[in-house]
């Protein structure tokens, strides 16, 4: 009985956290809206011919001059508020979880084998990791948009503006998957079913990943949440700085980049909209984050 | 005079209150040292922590009185409970590793403590501390004083710890396992301590323990407690002399002895589960299969170890530290050799070199006919990886907490291809466990489903698992309880003798080895002092090292016990 | 201890030209110099000579040897843009950005650590629950848009404050401080808070989950044990110990910081590298991004520097050795 | 008011500032978006620098508050006789802010530096074949072909002292390192530079031996660049800058809603338009169609152009602020073309025939590529744009990106249309027919900014006489051929003349000039 309800100790957690629960419902609701965006939303903003500059800057239902056709108004080129966030946070977070995904395929990896390994392949990752570091996340991602400049035909550059940004978000988060990957590793290595393994004379490769990895997912996890958030706010502020993606594939970011025009001019809606649609967003995942932390670190509770 | 009735103390979870310990009744005197004995989740130190005031939250003491003469401890609000702490009771914690601010020298903790509870200068505090020092046994004590723990020694630094609960004279401490972190020399000058501050300081001790060796040295009155209530309680030569108590009894009978050699442990059937013996008959049979023919001895020439040490110069090489010195030593088939050592010792370190962990700087080991590679000179596709098979100290770390039993089991059989279906594996693998014991509805479970003798067993039927013809045991019991110390010591016992295993017993414990070796090596900072058929050695010690080791080691004499009844 | 110091610093080299070699690797993706430099009536063919003269038609490894052989002798080269010298941009630049960063650390610190603390000695409460809450929020705020807030806020509306730049600044041999006005102080408030923010949160979570940790320890147990008084206990014990792991983070994201100032110098106009390098990038300025991407990564490993040193002088065990 | 007086009062009590404390009514803090990258004119030309140093340095000629050519440092000029060219008459008594009087040796130096190959100004001197020093105070510049223009041309060709570019090693512009004179100034202007931090603050005050009678009021003027948009606006209404160029579109309502601010608009010379690759064969971008360039086809431009609703894109995005352009030139500007004011209507039915007529009944996909940080809502502009060629069918595949590689692009041909503002630099229509109508002709250096090489032998033909053509009415009539040729080919698609959108505090008068250069000469602080 206990045992049983140890094993999904998470779940009890869960199910006794408000916190956890509203951003539960946040995040998912969030992510079904991106998921099902084509079917949600009144336009396609990628579709240029769906909207029309003649119904550009209209407010809110709730303000004067608006049309009941936009709930929560247009931004300057007549886009649906709703329709843009929605796709929006669909762009963000397939950027995001796919920049997550590779950072986290390219850290662990690397900080698996230099914990595993030790010694100089460690020193060399780490000193890797360090110049990564001192490289600003602009920079990694001027410099991953230039070389695709350079490399790829002119046609799919436009297309692979998502993927470019991706790279350069992932580049600036593995670092952290490294690091942790690493330090779990080394404590794992001390461990004795690890040593029974190698003993054995299992493939590095098989103990690295077979053995150990499962071992060290439970920060792996909590980083993935937090580094998630942050992959988000990235690209939001790379897209401030003027690198991110164009205005014509509205991530939430660039929506909020776009909508920093409005600040001041009344068109409140076009800012604030997305950016407490973003912040709903993240402040979701960190919570999440948080509670999976309390999970795997029960002495923290 | 600490006066405990009826106590009890429950901590609410999620899952219902669960009571540590119930309905505890205890006296202690002034000047007494009252053992509180049992095994892991009886609940001793709850005591401990519920006297003090120290409780993990969220545990609360549920009902009961807790007086220190007249005081109601009970009645106490936190502020003053917690001027009450230091000054009138305090603690000793089990590892003096950990129990010391790293950060502040010795001085300044015991300034702090001693101003604490009493109003007197720094330099009238300073001087306290160092008398204290020098009293407990700290030579040099004002100059060393100055020092950070991590500058002591273990004993020295659990000889700071103590100067730290006495230095405002409290009427009681409680010594939560104070010695089990030490090393039986060390261990024997802690408790020499405690006894002389108790008779020459009146102070009543609370020495909480599982070692009954150390409760029959020196506690006058003994408590044994088990799943948190008190079994039996009474003076220390009474209770463990003659006790009435049948939990008494098994717990006497599973303490090795060290004075003499007996064949099995009588356990009391409770962990190891019934199992029928033909389930484990299909194991039986396949491990008999393949070992059959002659066993396998190892030897060790001439075996250095030497690992860089720090470096603190660009220009010098950094001083190597040599983990084993030229160690000769000679496993014969079908034997057991326990090698025993303290902490430090290198007992380890050659248990690395054996298995290829760890590469030797010298020396060559031969393991029956063949040479045995070492470190990475040995390829991964070596029989040896098969052969030599080992046993863990810590059997929470020893199996991967991400696996099902399952896959921990039928991980040998595929990789060493001793089986290939995925069927059979399991059903082999099933077999095993009853053969060690465990139903075999265990293969669908997690490591951390079972407790710790039973994820024991499951670490030896991994390791019977690869066929082995040499089996390394590091430490396998020093982390069980005694009783289950026991089942685990009959179960290596009984494979060995049905498999013609070859094993190298590692213990640092004494008695343990002198149960399980034919023969024993004593080793001591990376040499070895001495080795010898077991009977030999512990009859009549040779090396002036190992002498000081048995003389040592508290131990139970039932027989003196009984006498002084 | 002088050899660990010398190793860092090999390292530290190692970083350094790893992150220059890298710039500047990538450096011909960024944009077109010349065409920056050079008036819409330039003809092509002046161009093209320009472009030969400032060495870009050739191979960028020769153009990265040029770089580092010239930085090695001292010569950081001129801008692109301003035709200045290189390592005098940088240097009037990096005051501002060192106070923007010191301050917003400053900040972090002197808010997070006993946020930190209270949140952990108090791990239920409601002010650690809403605290927790408050910095969550602000984490997940893009930081433009927390700046541009900001100065609408208190520079626009309520004008307490200036909107952008230093402020009133002294030159203290040759360091341009704005820490010694009045003005200068409310000039840095904004954009330290700004920048600030995330390390703040940072700092206080940090800070708890150590505390947390350290509140459980046997040394910690055994103070209480022996009734070392609480202030002491939460202070001298738990805190310091609770320091020596987190000054390691805190260091890391200093360099980040320092690195990262680019968003807020460019909302406060803060006349930082960061917003030195902005420039640069726009104008495609090689020599300045190099350099800049050279001194940030030098501030890196300075800082990793500091904190292992002070690491060092914190915890004595890596200090005092055993005298047994 | 009493937040100025708090300030001052702070300032009392951080002792060390004191050098803040000379701020006074005539303190004039201004705010642009670009640092000017030198103090040098003749090192770069790019309207930042040409602009803050007007304030500093003069020219022979200068431009009125209305953009017209007045005398300066040459206080008249006339045609040469018997060649090519044209003498300048100097001013006497002038001197430079060193106290160094002015000569024609001065003029003769700084005509050798701003031609020499160092110089980035040295295209204005392109069609000078020599110049002589006739006496102290006359000087002529010969040149190589009837230039009626030539004057015009050279309003921004400053003046700088021979002597003190010679002793300060500032002999030529520098260019790849700094000299003398990036950092330090001495001109003959109206202003002086007190001290300069790049990239942060420049001030400026009065030279007190200026030869022309001072119509400001100006005692200092402090210069800073404020690159984010929004920060500068909340610089102004927090009352820290006195004024500002230039100011968000969207923010207009704002300002002007506010008490104690106002804005100032006006059309700016700069034509907004795109451009197309004629000379392509083939589309780069395009997913349907690659086997052919429509754009080569003239119908399908003019499709294009009847697909823009400028009417639309000035309500929504340019907030009723933009004048609509028929040719790449605005109004006003000497050459426009009144006979040809008209520009096609926005007529997505008409856009639809055409394309059909051409042979695109359903569209096709093409690539626009456009800056995001070089003209006003550049980005905007080519998103709303993309979205009303895509309502006739024409799919723009839209790729923004900053300035900074975006002339490489065009000049490796690597694009199907874009975008191009131009602003003619002699205000005259020559000035773009030069370097974007004619063919591109590398030796001759025309055609220089065609990107799409758009050709018309007519238009190579007329370009030169227009350029020797003394007589006003035959020019323009050239001229007018030129834009029709063009208007007809739909060589460019002109969309509307930029917005010129300045704001300031209510007491600060100034003018408002269509270059938008900021003239502190013409600044009253009341």
């Amino acid at each position: 009985m206990i045992a049983f309800l140890k094993r999904y100790e998470g779940l009890w957690l869960f199910v006794h956290s408000p916190a956890a629960i509203i951003a539960a419902i946040v995040a998912t609701l969030i992510i079904l809206g991106a998921v099902f965006a084509p079917w949600l939303a009144l336009v396609n903003p990628y579709d240029l011919a769906s909207f029309s500059l003649f119904d550009g800057l209209l407010p809110p239902v709730w303000q004067d001059g608006a049309n009941p056709k936009y709930l929560l108004g247009t931004d300057d080129q007549g886009r649906d508020m709703i329709s843009s966030i929605l796709y929006g946070a669909r762009l963000s977070l397939v950027i995001g979880m796919s920049a997550l995904a590779i950072a986290a395929v390219l850290g662990v990896g690397l900080g698996l084998a230099a914990g595993y390994y030790g010694g100089r392949f460690d020193a060399i990752v780490m000193r890797i990791a360090d110049v990564q570091l001192a490289l600003p996340a602009i920079l990694t991602a001027l410099l991953i948009d230039g070389i695709a400049r350079g490399v790829l035909p002119p046609s799919v550059q436009q297309d692979l503006r998502v993927a470019v940004l991706t790279l350069a978000i992932a580049l600036s988060l593995w670092v952290n998957f490294a690091r942790t990957a690493r330090a779990s590793t080394f404590v794992q290595m001390n461990k004795e079913y690890v040593q029974a393994a190698i003993m054995m004379g299992q493939h590095p490769v098989r103990v690295m990943f077979v053995h150990i990895l499962p071992n060290i997912l439970g920060p792996l996890l909590v980083i993935m949440t937090v580094d998630l958030a942050s992959a988000i706010l990235l690209e939001a502020t790379l897209s401030f700085l003027g690198i991110g993606l164009p205005a014509d594939s509205p991530s939430l970011g660039t929506l909020i980049r776009i909508g920093m025009q409005f600040l001041l001019s009344g068109e409140w809606w076009i800012l604030w909209i997305p950016t407490l649609f973003l912040v709903a967003l993240v402040v979701s995942i960190n919570i999440l984050g948080d509670f999976l932390r309390d999970v795997f670190n029960p002495r923290l509770r | 005079m600490l006066t405990i009735e009826n106590l009890s103390v429950k901590f609410p979870s999620r899952f219902g209150a669960f009571t540590a310990i119930e309905d505890v009744d205890m006296v202690i005197q002034p000047g007494e040292i009252h053992g509180l004995v049992g095994e892991s989740g009886a609940g001793k130190s709850t005591v401990g922590a519920a006297v003090i005031g120290l409780l993990q939250s969220p545990g609360y003491i549920a009902s009961g009185t807790l007086k220190l003469g007249d005081m109601d401890l009970r009645a106490l609000t936190p502020e003053q409970a917690h001027a009450m702490r230091g000054d009138r009771i305090s603690m000793i914690f089990q590892d003096p590793q950990t129990s010391l601010n790293p950060l502040m020298t010795i001085e300044d903790q015991l300034i702090e403590t001693i101003q604490a509870h009493s109003d007197v200068s720094t330099s009238a505090a300073r001087q306290r501390a160092v008398d204290l020092l020098e009293e407990i046994g700290i030579k040099n004590a004002s100059e060393r004083i100055k020092a950070y723990p991590h500058q002591f020694s273990g004993g020295m630094r659990q000889r700071v710890v103590i100067a730290l609960a006495i230095c405002t004279d409290p009427d009681v401490i409680i010594a939560d396992e104070p010695t089990t972190a030490l090393d039986v020399a060390v261990q024997s000058q802690v408790l020499k301590l405690i006894q002389r501050l108790a008779k020459d300081r009146k102070i009543a001790f609370m020495l909480i323990t599982h070692d009954i060796g150390v409760i029959a040295q020196i506690a006058d009155r003994v408590t044994v407690m088990r799943k948190g209530r008190v079994m039996e309680t009474g003076d220390t030569a009474q209770v463990l002399g003659a006790p009435k108590h049948p939990y008494t009894r098994a717990l006497m009978d599973a303490v090795p002895p060290l004075d003499h050699k007996i064949d099995r442990f009588r356990v009391p059937q409770e962990e190891g589960a019934e199992v029928e013996d033909a389930l484990g008959q299909h194991a039986e049979d396949w491990l008999l299969e393949g070992v059959r023919g002659a066993s396998t001895g190892l030897m060790l020439e001439n075996l250095s170890v030497k690992f860089a040490g720090p470096r603190t110069s660009l220009l010098r090489k950094p001083e190597p530290y040599v983990a084993l010195d030229d160690v000769t030593l000679t496993v014969r088939p079908g034997s057991i050799l326990g090698l025993v050592g303290e902490s430090g010792s290198g007992k380890s370190t050659l248990a690395k070199v054996v298995t290829g962990l760890v590469r030797p700087s010298g020396g060559t080991m031969t393991l029956g006919d063949a040479v045995l590679p070492g470190g990475k000179a040995r390829p991964r596709n070596h029989p040896s990886r098969q052969l030599v098979q080992m046993v863990f100290q810590d059997p929470y770390s020893s199996l991967n907490s991400r696996h099902r039993i399952r896959d921990i089991l039928s991980e040998p059989l595929w990789f060493y291809g001793f089986v290939k279906e995925a069927e059979a594996r399991e059903r082999l693998a099933e077999s095993m466990l009853a053969l060690v014991g465990m139903p075999p509805d265990a293969i669908d479970k997690y490591p951390h489903q079972f407790s710790g003798g039973q994820r024991q067993r499951i670490a030896v039927a991994r390791a019977l698992l690869a066929r082995p013809r040499f089996l390394i045991c590091d430490e396998p019991t020093s982390a069980l309880d005694v009783s289950i110390q026991a089942e685990i010591l009959n179960l290596l016992k009984d494979l060995q003798a049905k498999f013609g295993l070859t094993i190298l017993f590692i213990s640092h414990n004494l008695a343990v080895v002198r149960q399980m070796a034919d023969d024993t090596a004593v080793l001591r900072n990376g040499r070895i002092e001495e080795i010898g058929r077991t009977e030999d050695i512990y009859a009549a010690p040779q090396a002036d090292y190992t002498k000081s080791l048995l003389a040592l080691t508290p131990v139970m004499d039932r027989a003196m016990l009984q006498a002084r009844v | 201890m002088v050899y660990f110091i010398l190793k860092r610093l090999v390292q530290s080299v190692f970083v350094m030209l790893a992150v220059a070699f890298l710039a500047f690797s990538l450096f011909r993706f960024v944009g077109d110099p010349i065409s920056q430099m050079t008036g819409v009536e330039t003809s092509v063919e002046d161009q093209e000579r320009l472009r030969e003269e400032l060495g870009l038609n050739d191979p960028f490894i020769l153009q990265f040897a040029r770089f580092t052989s010239d930085m090695v002798q001292g010569d950081f080269g001129f801008s692109y843009r301003t035709r200045q010298p290189v390592a005098e941009m940088i240097a009037d630049r990096i005051p501002a950005t060192l106070e923007l960063g010191v301050v917003a650390l400053l900040i972090s610190l002197i808010v997070g650590i006993p946020t930190g603390v209270y949140t952990a000695l108090r791990p239920r409460g409601i002010a650690t629950q809403a605290i927790l809450m408050t910095t969550l929020v602000g984490v997940s705020i893009p930081t433009f848009v927390i700046g541009i807030m900001l100065i609408f806020i208190f520079g626009v509306q309520l004008g307490w404050l200036p909107t952008f730049g230093r402020g009133g600044t002294v030159q203290i041999g040759g360091w341009e401080s704005s820490l010694f006005t009045v003005e200068g102080w409310r000039a840095l408030l904004l954009p330290a808070i700004t920048l600030g923010v995330y390390q703040l949160t940072l700092t206080m979570r940090l800070v708890r989950a150590e505390m947390m940790e350290v509140m459980r320890t046997d040394y910690i147990r055994f103070a209480i044990a022996r009734g070392v008084p609480m202030n002491k206990l939460h202070y001298r014990h738990a805190l310091s110990n609770t320091m020596v792991p987190v000054i390691t983070i805190i260091g890391l994201q200093f360099g980040g910081v320092i690195a990262f100032s680019i968003v807020t110098e460019s909302v406060f106009q803060w006349p930082g590298m960061g917003l030195l390098f902005l420039e640069s990038i726009r104008f495609v300025d090689i020599p300045v991004m190099g350099v800049y991407l050279v001194v940030i990564a030098f501030f890196f490993v300075l800082v990793n520097l500091i904190v292992d040193l002070l690491y060092v002088a914190i915890d004595p065990r890596l200090r005092v050795r055993d005298v047994q | 008011m009493t937040r100025r007086n708090l300030r001052q009062a702070a300032l009392l009590g951080g002792a060390l500032s004191l050098c803040a404390l000379g701020a006074s009514a005539e303190t004039l803090r201004w705010a642009s978006t670009t640092d000017p990258q030198t103090m040098d004119p003749h090192a770069v030309n790019s309207a930042p620098v040409l602009s803050f140093l007007n304030n500093v340095y003069e020219g022979l000629v200068r431009r009125g508050q209305d953009m017209s050519i007045e005398p300066s440092l040459a206080t008249s000029w006339e045609p040469l006789e018997g060649e090519n060219g044209w003498r300048f008459n100097l001013r006497q008594g002038v001197t430079f802010q060193d106290g160094a009087a002015f000569t024609a040796e001065d003029v003769m130096f700084s005509y050798q530096r701003a031609s020499n190959e160092a110089a980035d100004v040295r295209s204005w001197f392109a069609p000078v074949s020599e110049v002589r020093v006739v006496d102290d105070f006359t000087i002529d510049f010969v040149t190589t072909a009837p230039n009626p223009l030539f004057p015009d041309s050279i309003a921004n060709f400053m003046i700088l002292d021979k002597d003190w570019a010679e002793s300060n090693d500032a002999a030529l512009p520098a260019r790849d390192a700094e000299n003398f004179a990036t950092m330090n100034v001495n001109g003959t202007g109206p202003f002086t530079v007190a001290s300069r931090d790049p990239g942060v603050r420049t001030t400026l005050v009065p030279n007190a031996n200026w030869w022309d009678e001072a119509e400001h009021n100006v005692t200092e003027a402090i210069f800073t660049p404020i690159g984010n948009s929004a920060t500068g606006l909340a610089a102004l209404l927090s009352g820290e800058i006195d004024f500002i160029q230039p100011i968000p579109l969207q923010d207009v309502a704002q300002v002007e809603g506010r008490d104690g601010f106002k804005v100032l608009e006006g059309e700016e010379t700069r034509v907004i338009m795109f451009g197309f690759g004629h000379e392509h064969d083939t589309l780069l971008y395009s997913s349907d169609v690659t086997d052919a360039n429509p754009f080569t086809d003239p119908r399908v431009r003019l499709a294009a152009a009847h697909a823009l609703d400028i009417a639309s894109i000035d309500r929504v995005l340019f907030r009723g602020k933009i004048e609509a352009a028929s040719q790449l030139v605005p109004a006003g500007i000497s050459g426009y073309s009144e006979a040809n004011s008209d520009r096609p209507d926005y007529n997505p039915e008409r856009a639809k025939e055409l394309l059909a007529e051409a042979g695109y009944p359903n569209g096709f996909s093409f690539g626009l590529k456009c800056t995001n940080d070089r003209y006003i809502n550049d980005e905007a502009l080519c998103r709303a744009a993309a979205s009303m060629f895509a309502a006739v069918g024409l799919n723009a595949e839209l790729s923004t990106g900053p300035v900074r590689d975006y002339w490489p692009q065009l000049r490796a041909d690597d694009f199907d249309m874009y975008l191009l503002g131009w602003s003619p630099g002699t205000f005259d229509m020559e000035h773009p027919i030069r370097f974007l109508l004619h063919s591109q002709d590398d030796e001759k250096r025309l055609g220089s900014w065609n990107f799409g090489n758009y050709s018309n032998a007519r238009v190579d033909e007329l370009l030169p006489q227009i350029q020797q053509e003394i007589d006003p009415a035959a020019r323009q009539a050239m001229i007018d051929e030129v834009v029709s040729i063009t208007q007809d080919e739909v060589a460019y698609i002109p969309l509307y003349t930029q917005p010129l959108i300045w704001a300031a505090k209510e007491n600060v008068d100034l003018t408002q000039r269509a270059d938008n250069f900021f003239m502190l000469r013409w600044v009253t602080v009341n």
